[in-house]
């Protein structure tokens, strides 16, 4: 503190909101006792045109350099008197308020308790005023540019919706095309629409978007920075194919050697593959991608005598030299939509997943009645593990249909024993979808749904129950036990919970509704972005009420079921939140920089990192300085992070960081001046 | 202890107030003209979060006979994570200081929301309440000035 | 004056008649013993080797206040210490009596210290000879002293290892104090002198510690960049524990602590050349910058700057330093080494 | 027992390579049993380094205590390790030095020292006193054996062993670049009995307890500057803005010195109780750390001091921590 304080105290009477209650008078002559103070007025309304003016002139004639209003909740006005000492030209964070109208006058009766209180609070802002100091409230300029993480049906809307709106948009998607999940189903509940119709288009609009850039088979490697200035690092894995040349035309995936001996992801493992391959055939891209791990010309550096692709490549795009490309680009904001996993089922043991080929997920299911999946939407028996032996001329067996199936719900969700306590949302409407589809599909099978509550709560969801139940879906109120084989048989022991009766069902094939879980690679992008996760291991958004779509970090968003389960509609919805969110710090080209931040004493600070633990807005890192020829490390704050809570002050032993306007030295002595009463 | 519970003693009680949920809640005391004892001193902080244990015994070192720390709920802290590393800085702050033979009545820490006036009320009532039994605080109060 | 007797028995009573000065003497706080101001003669505690913190706190406290003041306001209220009234010390040890005796140099030097004489003034010290030596690590007749010596003293008791204690009055302090008492003392006999005598010689054989110090003022000097002064001070810890419980040393520090209303005191309080900010310079600098200069200070402070000074060590040997340092750093054992350095 | 000559082999030969510049072990003390710090430089000089169960020092400290003098313009900093020996839970306060960054793990060699007890050297000298040769401790079986002028006596270990030490979890160092001995086995539990007797006393019966102790500080920060984990260049408690606490030297300063200090060691301590070995004045420290100690341990499941990856206790939390005192 260089000048001495000069400080202002100005007391309302608020009309008699404070004065019926309050001795205004004698709370002003007690202010103007206290050593550092210049002037002590009352004033009826202090927050009035006149009121405010009685501040500013002082100022100007009287130079004062700190003010005090004692008044209401600095919740209600001190952005009022801030605004009026600023124009004074007085540093705006030279003023504190006394709270004696909320906090005093309103809720006291008695006059004489009330003004004795009111003299202690206008003490204790004196004494802060005393300690105050000049802040700068900064401004950052924002990068017009999104990046978003993932391609999956939240991405594309986010990144339409974005682009659309005139914002560049680099959309991110690690599997060599877009679409996610939402691309491997077959009919959306409760309305079965046809998946692909609706979402291809989409994917389609994000290839051609000028103002988007997809960059598929891509990973973000490197994100800092701070909201408005993201310095982003991605990774675009080689594809082994110049993406410009090649036409989609598929004769390299027919002439790989290894065509059709590979667990294609997309089909769930259930379709088979080459190391050339195109995901499924609406991929966009629509460009052939070559599997690093199990091509042979990459992986043994030999594939016969010349690989087969290449010769069959008439547009000359396979290239194995070509390389990984390393993008590096500035942008404003971030949208995460990384999407989910299934459950992995193999974790509910007694449900044989795994061990009895025709257990299988809701996700394989959905797959086999895709009329583009592997099975051409038939549903058929599964022999896995056999498919390898088919000899080449040997005439496929006719595939057989199961003649009952049976449906297991909450597999993985509702489920302590694995770790999962939530409901995963979707997994009652999809069997239900799943239940209906195969009854559409296998004249007279028998589709029993096992259950522990059906939570139809979406719009149409209920009447969507009620049509498959009508349509011959028997639903088991218990949740299966055990499923073991009996002879040809899938037999699932289970309670029907509402009959107490215990059951044994034989079905030809049961279907596990997996739930949604958080992706297994989730850890890169938390440590990269600094996200919190809730209890259940999805993203943790700002607050689960208010701000759905925000993370504890200013300009980064999220959207889809990373956040949490949801079904397409809601997923859409976040993604379409998410975007106008992104949208708002860009659209006005800056963000204002919160100005009672943490700020380090370097020449103390020990460098131990509790303040980095501590902060829930990742702001602050450790840094190497040189102490006096030693190379120390030293906390730092990035004031465009920083919200101002000041939990690292009180984390910190040494003393060392300190909150702007809440520093140590400004609140001692208010504890002192309350405390000695 | 008979003395101690004299009627007549009114204690002086330091709070320390988040911004958001409790100074808020506050605040909402007084917008809905609901009275309280005018015992407790308002110190208003961004985040409870920001509540170094040590201001607590400084209080009760400069003479508050009991002190109060007051966040937002369990999850509803502003900067989400605030009101927990209070909590578990206060836990062991209060256990040592009852330790050292300070009442627990003067060592006090509340989630009030910004919406619950009267649960402000009934916190500030509670816990003048508790101070009042036990006394004014004499334990390792500093001497003013002392030759 | 004629020498006096004290029977054990009456010890009780004349404690109770010192209890109407302000009676300091040797207290157990738990098990440790430290003077204190007695309220009850039933606190004191004579049955003892040393005081852990020495008796000089009682002359020179380790927070005392100089004046209040208001800021802004020319006014000063000054301590008054004669309100402390007469005081006397009772029980304390011959090395102890001795610091003072030394340290009194130092305060009525270049500047008469007001609080510290004025306070001395007030103070009748009444010794307890050390018929056995307190600790291993005495060595007070290395540096001048003896656990017989009477320098400093008002009077002296001396345990006669029967039922009594001789009484000695040394100085008029003395003498007025035994006049007072003098309804609880007998008189004591030639035998009980030369009792006396012989326990003072046996006593000073009890003595192990020893070092010839003779040589040491004058070599100090010399020894300035050494590298013993690395070695000795490479396991100190920088605590305050050798310098506020040495009853000689008597560096102060001076504070105001003022309130928000502008009232305040100026106080004085110990400090210790070894805390790493003794020396801190307002600009940051510290001209001792490591354990090494402060080890090295505290050595020629006592050894050196002291006895050039005022022509005697600053050290009375009643080793408190070597007994209580947490890192075993002995004074001895680093005077041996500027010996043979 | 730790085998000297192998201790000092192993010692010369650590002191002998290039990227270390000392070595910080124990010597025999001055007098009577004490034994001392012992800083070693050079080669010849590891015959003076001995481990007896009267190496009561905890070593770490030494690690971040060394002033950091500005290096000379042109000049590189030395950064050459220190080695340091190391009983089990001296070895705590290097893996909490490390939690907290003190330093980087290269910096230090560390030779572990599997501890089987040490003294409580008050009791040895009260036991034993006035020896002034220098005497050795060794223990045989359940029996302390000291050896002074020219004799040796055996004393059940229980009667002279450390308070620390009958409540030792972790009596083999947790973090070691060499043991210099084979593991020795938890050979203790700590039931926090001392701590519970406490706890049940009225709270006038507790400040009576306490304001007799906190009542003869004498502020000498002995306690402050031999803990391991009280490392601060500046400590926040000395300073004047803010003041936390004034200097003036009575009981309501020093019962805030006192909260302080324990406060800044919860979820920090490691029980080497250094701080009440060293008080003049006996202040009971490690009544006021393992306060701290059980109460972290029993609401927050955490013990400082064990794993060096953990987060510090008090810069992380549980959703489901106690609400039992919240209102």
């Amino acid at each position: 503190m260089n000048e001495k304080p000069k400080i202002g105290v100005y007391v309302c009477h608020c009309g008699t909101n404070i004065a019926a209650t309050v001795n205004v008078e004698e709370v002003a002559e007690f202010a103007g006792t206290l050593p550092d103070v210049t002037v002590s007025r009352n004033y009826s309304y202090m927050c009035s045109d006149p009121g405010q003016a009685l501040i500013s002139d002082d100022i100007k004639e009287l130079g004062l350099n700190r003010v005090v209003v004692a008044s209401c909740s600095p919740r209600m006005h001190e952005p009022t008197f801030r605004k009026s000492i600023d124009s004074a030209d007085l540093n705006p964070f030279y003023l504190e308020m006394a709270n004696i109208r909320e906090q005093c006058s309103w809720v006291h009766a008695d006059p004489i308790a009330a003004t004795e209180k009111a003299k202690r609070i206008v003490e204790a802002a004196v004494v802060k005023a005393r300690r105050l100091e000049a802040l700068e409230q900064g401004e950052v300029d924002v990068e017009p540019a999104c990046l978003i993480i993932g391609a999956g049906i939240a991405g594309i809307q986010a990144a339409l919706d974005i682009g659309d709106a005139g914002f560049k948009v680099y959309l991110v998607e690690k599997s060599p095309t877009v679409g996610g999940h939402m691309a491997q189903l077959d009919k959306t509940f409760p309305t079965l629409d046809c998946s692909a119709c609706i979402l291809t288009p989409k994917m389609v609009d994000v290839a051609n978007h000028p103002n988007i850039e997809l960059l598929t088979y891509s990973q973000v490697e490197e994100i800092s920075g701070y909201v408005g200035n993201f310095d982003v690092r991605v990774r675009k894995k080689s594809r082994f194919i110049d993406m410009d040349k090649c036409t989609g035309c598929g004769d390299c995936a027919s002439a790989c050697r290894l065509a059709g001996r590979i667990p294609n992801e997309f089909d769930e493992g259930i379709g088979m593959r080459g190391a050339a391959y195109l995901p499924f055939p609406q991929a966009v891209p629509a460009v052939y991608t070559i599997d690093k791990d199990r091509c042979l010309m990459l992986t043994k550096g030999k594939c016969g005598d010349s690989p087969k692709c290449k010769d069959a490549c008439q547009a000359d795009a396979i290239d194995f030299e070509i390389e990984d490309e390393v993008l590096d680009f500035k942008v404003g904001t971030i949208i995460v939509a990384t999407g989910y996993d299934v459950f992995d089922a193999r974790l509910k043991p007694e449900y044989a997943y795994g061990v009895y080929d025709n257990v299988v997920t809701a996700l394989e299911f959905e797959r086999l009645v895709n009329a583009a999946g592997p099975s051409e939407g038939k549903i058929v028996m599964l022999e896995r593990g056999k498919k390898k032996k088919k000899k080449k001329d040997e005439e496929p067996e006719e595939p057989k249909h199961p003649k009952s199936i049976a449906f297991i719900q909450c597999v993985g969700s509702r489920d302590k024993s694995v770790g999962n306590e939530y409901c995963s949302r979707v997994c009652c409407m999809y069997t239900a979808k799943l239940a209906h589809l195969a009854i559409d599909k296998i004249p007279g099978v028998d589709v029993t749904v096992f259950y522990m509550d059906v939570r139809a709560f979406g719009k149409g969801f209920e009447e969507f129950y009620d049509r498959v139940r009508r349509e011959g879906v028997k639903y088991i109120r218990g949740n299966p036990s055990e499923i073991f084989k009996h002879g040809d048989k899938l037999v699932v022991k289970a309670e029907d919970t509402l009959t107490s009766t215990p059951l044994e069902h034989e079905a030809d094939m049961v279907v596990l509704s997996v739930g949604l879980v958080p992706r297994g690679d989730n850890r890169e992008i938390i440590d990269m972005l600094k996200l919190s996760q809730s209890s259940d291991l999805f993203y943790m958004e700002a607050h689960p009420k208010l701000r759905p779509v925000d993370t504890a970090t200013d300009g980064i968003y999220l959207a889809g079921v990373c956040q949490g389960p949801k079904d397409i509609p809601d997923a859409v919805s976040q993604a379409k939140g998410a975007a106008a969110a992104a949208m708002i710090p860009m659209a006005s080209g800056k963000v204002k920089m919160e100005a009672q931040t943490a700020v380090v004493d370097e020449a103390t600070c020990r460098g131990c990192g509790f303040c980095v633990e501590i902060c829930p807005f990742s702001a602050i890192e450790l840094v190497e300085v040189n102490r006096m020829g030693w190379p120390v490390k030293v906390a730092s704050v990035n004031a465009a992070l920083c919200k101002g809570c000041g939990s690292c002050v009180a984390g910190c032993l040494s003393g060392s960081i300190q909150q702007r306007s809440f520093k140590d030295n400004q609140i001692l002595p208010q504890i002192k001046v309350l405390g000695v009463k | 202890m008979a003395e101690k519970t004299n009627s007549d003693f009114e204690p002086n009680i330091v709070a320390f107030l988040c911004n958001w949920c409790s100074y808020a809640g506050a605040d909402l005391a007084g917008t809905s003209r609901i009275e309280y004892p005018p015992n407790v001193r308002i110190i208003r902080v961004m985040c409870s979060g920001r509540v170094n244990p040590l201001f607590i015994m400084n209080a009760l070192q400069q003479g508050a006979d009991g002190v109060l720390i007051s966040g937002c709920y369990p999850g509803d802290c502003h900067y989400m994570q605030g009101n927990y590393y209070a909590r578990r800085r206060f836990n062991l702050m209060r256990n040592f200081l009852e330790y050292l033979g300070v009442e627990p009545e003067r060592v006090r820490m509340s989630w009030v929301s910004a919406s619950d006036g009267i649960r402000w009320k009934e916190v500030i009532e509670e816990v003048t309440e508790g101070v009042k039994t036990v006394g004014p605080m004499d334990k390792f109060k500093r001497r003013q000035l002392n030759w | 004056m004629a020498v006096k007797k004290l029977s054990k028995e009456k010890m009780g009573d004349v404690l109770a008649e010192l209890g109407k000065f302000r009676l300091i003497a040797p207290a157990k706080s738990d098990e440790v013993v430290i003077f204190k101001e007695i309220q009850d003669p039933g606190e004191v505690f004579l049955d003892y080797g040393n005081s852990t913190v020495p008796p000089k706190k009682m002359v020179f406290p380790q927070t005392e206040t100089l004046f209040r003041f208001q800021v802004g306001k020319p006014e000063l209220a000054e301590k008054n210490v004669e309100e402390e009234g007469t005081t006397v010390i009772f029980g304390l040890r011959p090395c102890d009596a001795r610091a003072m005796s030394i340290v009194d140099k130092l305060f009525g030097w270049d500047y008469d210290d007001p609080y510290y004489q004025k306070r001395r003034e007030l103070t009748t010290l009444v010794g307890m000879a050390c018929v056995e030596p307190p600790s291993i690590n005495c060595f007070c007749t290395s540096v001048g002293g003896s656990p017989f010596g009477t320098e400093g003293l008002d009077m002296m008791l001396t345990d006669l290892s029967d039922d009594n204690y001789l009484v000695r009055a040394l100085t008029e302090k003395g003498e007025k104090l035994q006049e007072t008492l003098a309804d609880y003392l007998g008189d004591a006999g030639d035998r009980d002198e030369k009792k006396a005598e012989e326990l003072a010689s046996q006593a000073e054989d009890k003595i192990k510690r020893s070092i010839d110090p003779g040589g040491i003022p004058d070599k100090l000097p010399q020894l300035w960049e050494h590298e013993l002064w690395k070695r000795v001070s490479d396991s100190c810890l920088g605590c305050g524990i050798c310098t506020f419980l040495c009853p000689t040393c008597h560096c102060f520090d001076i504070q105001d602590e003022v309130e928000e209303t502008g009232e305040g005191r100026r106080a004085r309080m110990w400090d210790s050349c070894m805390f790493s900010e003794y020396t801190v310079h307002a600009s940051g600098h510290n001209p001792r910058p490591t354990r090494k200069e402060r080890t090295r200070n505290r050595i020629n402070h006592k050894y050196s700057y002291y006895p050039e000074r005022f022509d005697v060590i600053a050290c009375v040997g009643c080793g408190r330093c070597i007994n209580l340092c947490p890192v075993n750093i002995d004074i001895l054992d680093i005077l041996e080494q500027v010996v043979e350095a | 027992m730790v085998d000297l000559s192998k201790l000092r082999e192993i010692a010369g030969e650590v002191i002998s390579r290039d990227d270390v510049r000392e070595l910080i072990g124990y010597r025999p003390g001055t007098y009577g049993f004490r034994t001392r710090p012992a800083f070693v430089y050079e080669p010849g000089e590891v015959d003076q380094l001995i481990y007896t169960p009267a190496c009561v020092n905890n070593l770490a400290t030494y690690i971040t205590l060394e002033e950091k003098l500005p290096v000379p313009r042109g000049q590189e900093p030395d950064t050459r390790k220190v080695a340091v020996m190391v009983k089990g839970c001296d070895s705590r306060a290097l893996v909490q030095q490390l939690e907290e960054k003190a330093y980087d793990r290269e910096r230090i060699l560390i030779l572990g020292i599997p501890c089987t007890g040490v003294v409580d050297m008050a009791k040895v000298e009260a036991r034993f006193p006035g020896i002034l040769e220098t005497g050795e401790i060794s223990l045989e079986g359940d029996k302390f054996v000291l050896s002074f002028d020219g004799k040796s006596e055996k004393v059940a270990k229980e009667e002279l062993l450390a308070e620390k030490c009958r409540r030792c979890r972790y009596p083999t160092p947790l973090v070691y670049d060499q043991l210099l001995d084979d593991e020795v086995k938890r050979f203790a539990e700590d039931d926090y009995s001392d701590i519970e007797e406490l706890e049940k006393r009225s709270g006038e019966e507790k400040w009576a307890y306490w304001e007799e102790k906190f009542s003869r500080c004498i502020r000498c920060y002995s306690c402050r500057n031999v803990c391991p984990m009280c490392y601060c260049e500046d400590c926040v408690l000395d300073r004047l803005r803010p003041q936390w606490m004034r200097r003036s030297v009575d009981t309501s300063e020093n019962t805030a010195f006192h909260v302080a200090r324990a406060y800044h060691l919860a979820g920090r301590c490691i029980q080497c109780g250094e701080c009440q070995r060293v008080c003049p004045v006996d202040i009971p420290l490690m009544e006021l750390n393992r306060k701290f100690y059980k109460d972290v341990e029993e609401l927050f499941d955490y013990e400082p001091g064990t794993e060096t990856e953990a987060e510090p206790l008090l810069s992380t939390f549980k959703v489901d921590d106690s609400q039992e005192y919240i209102m």
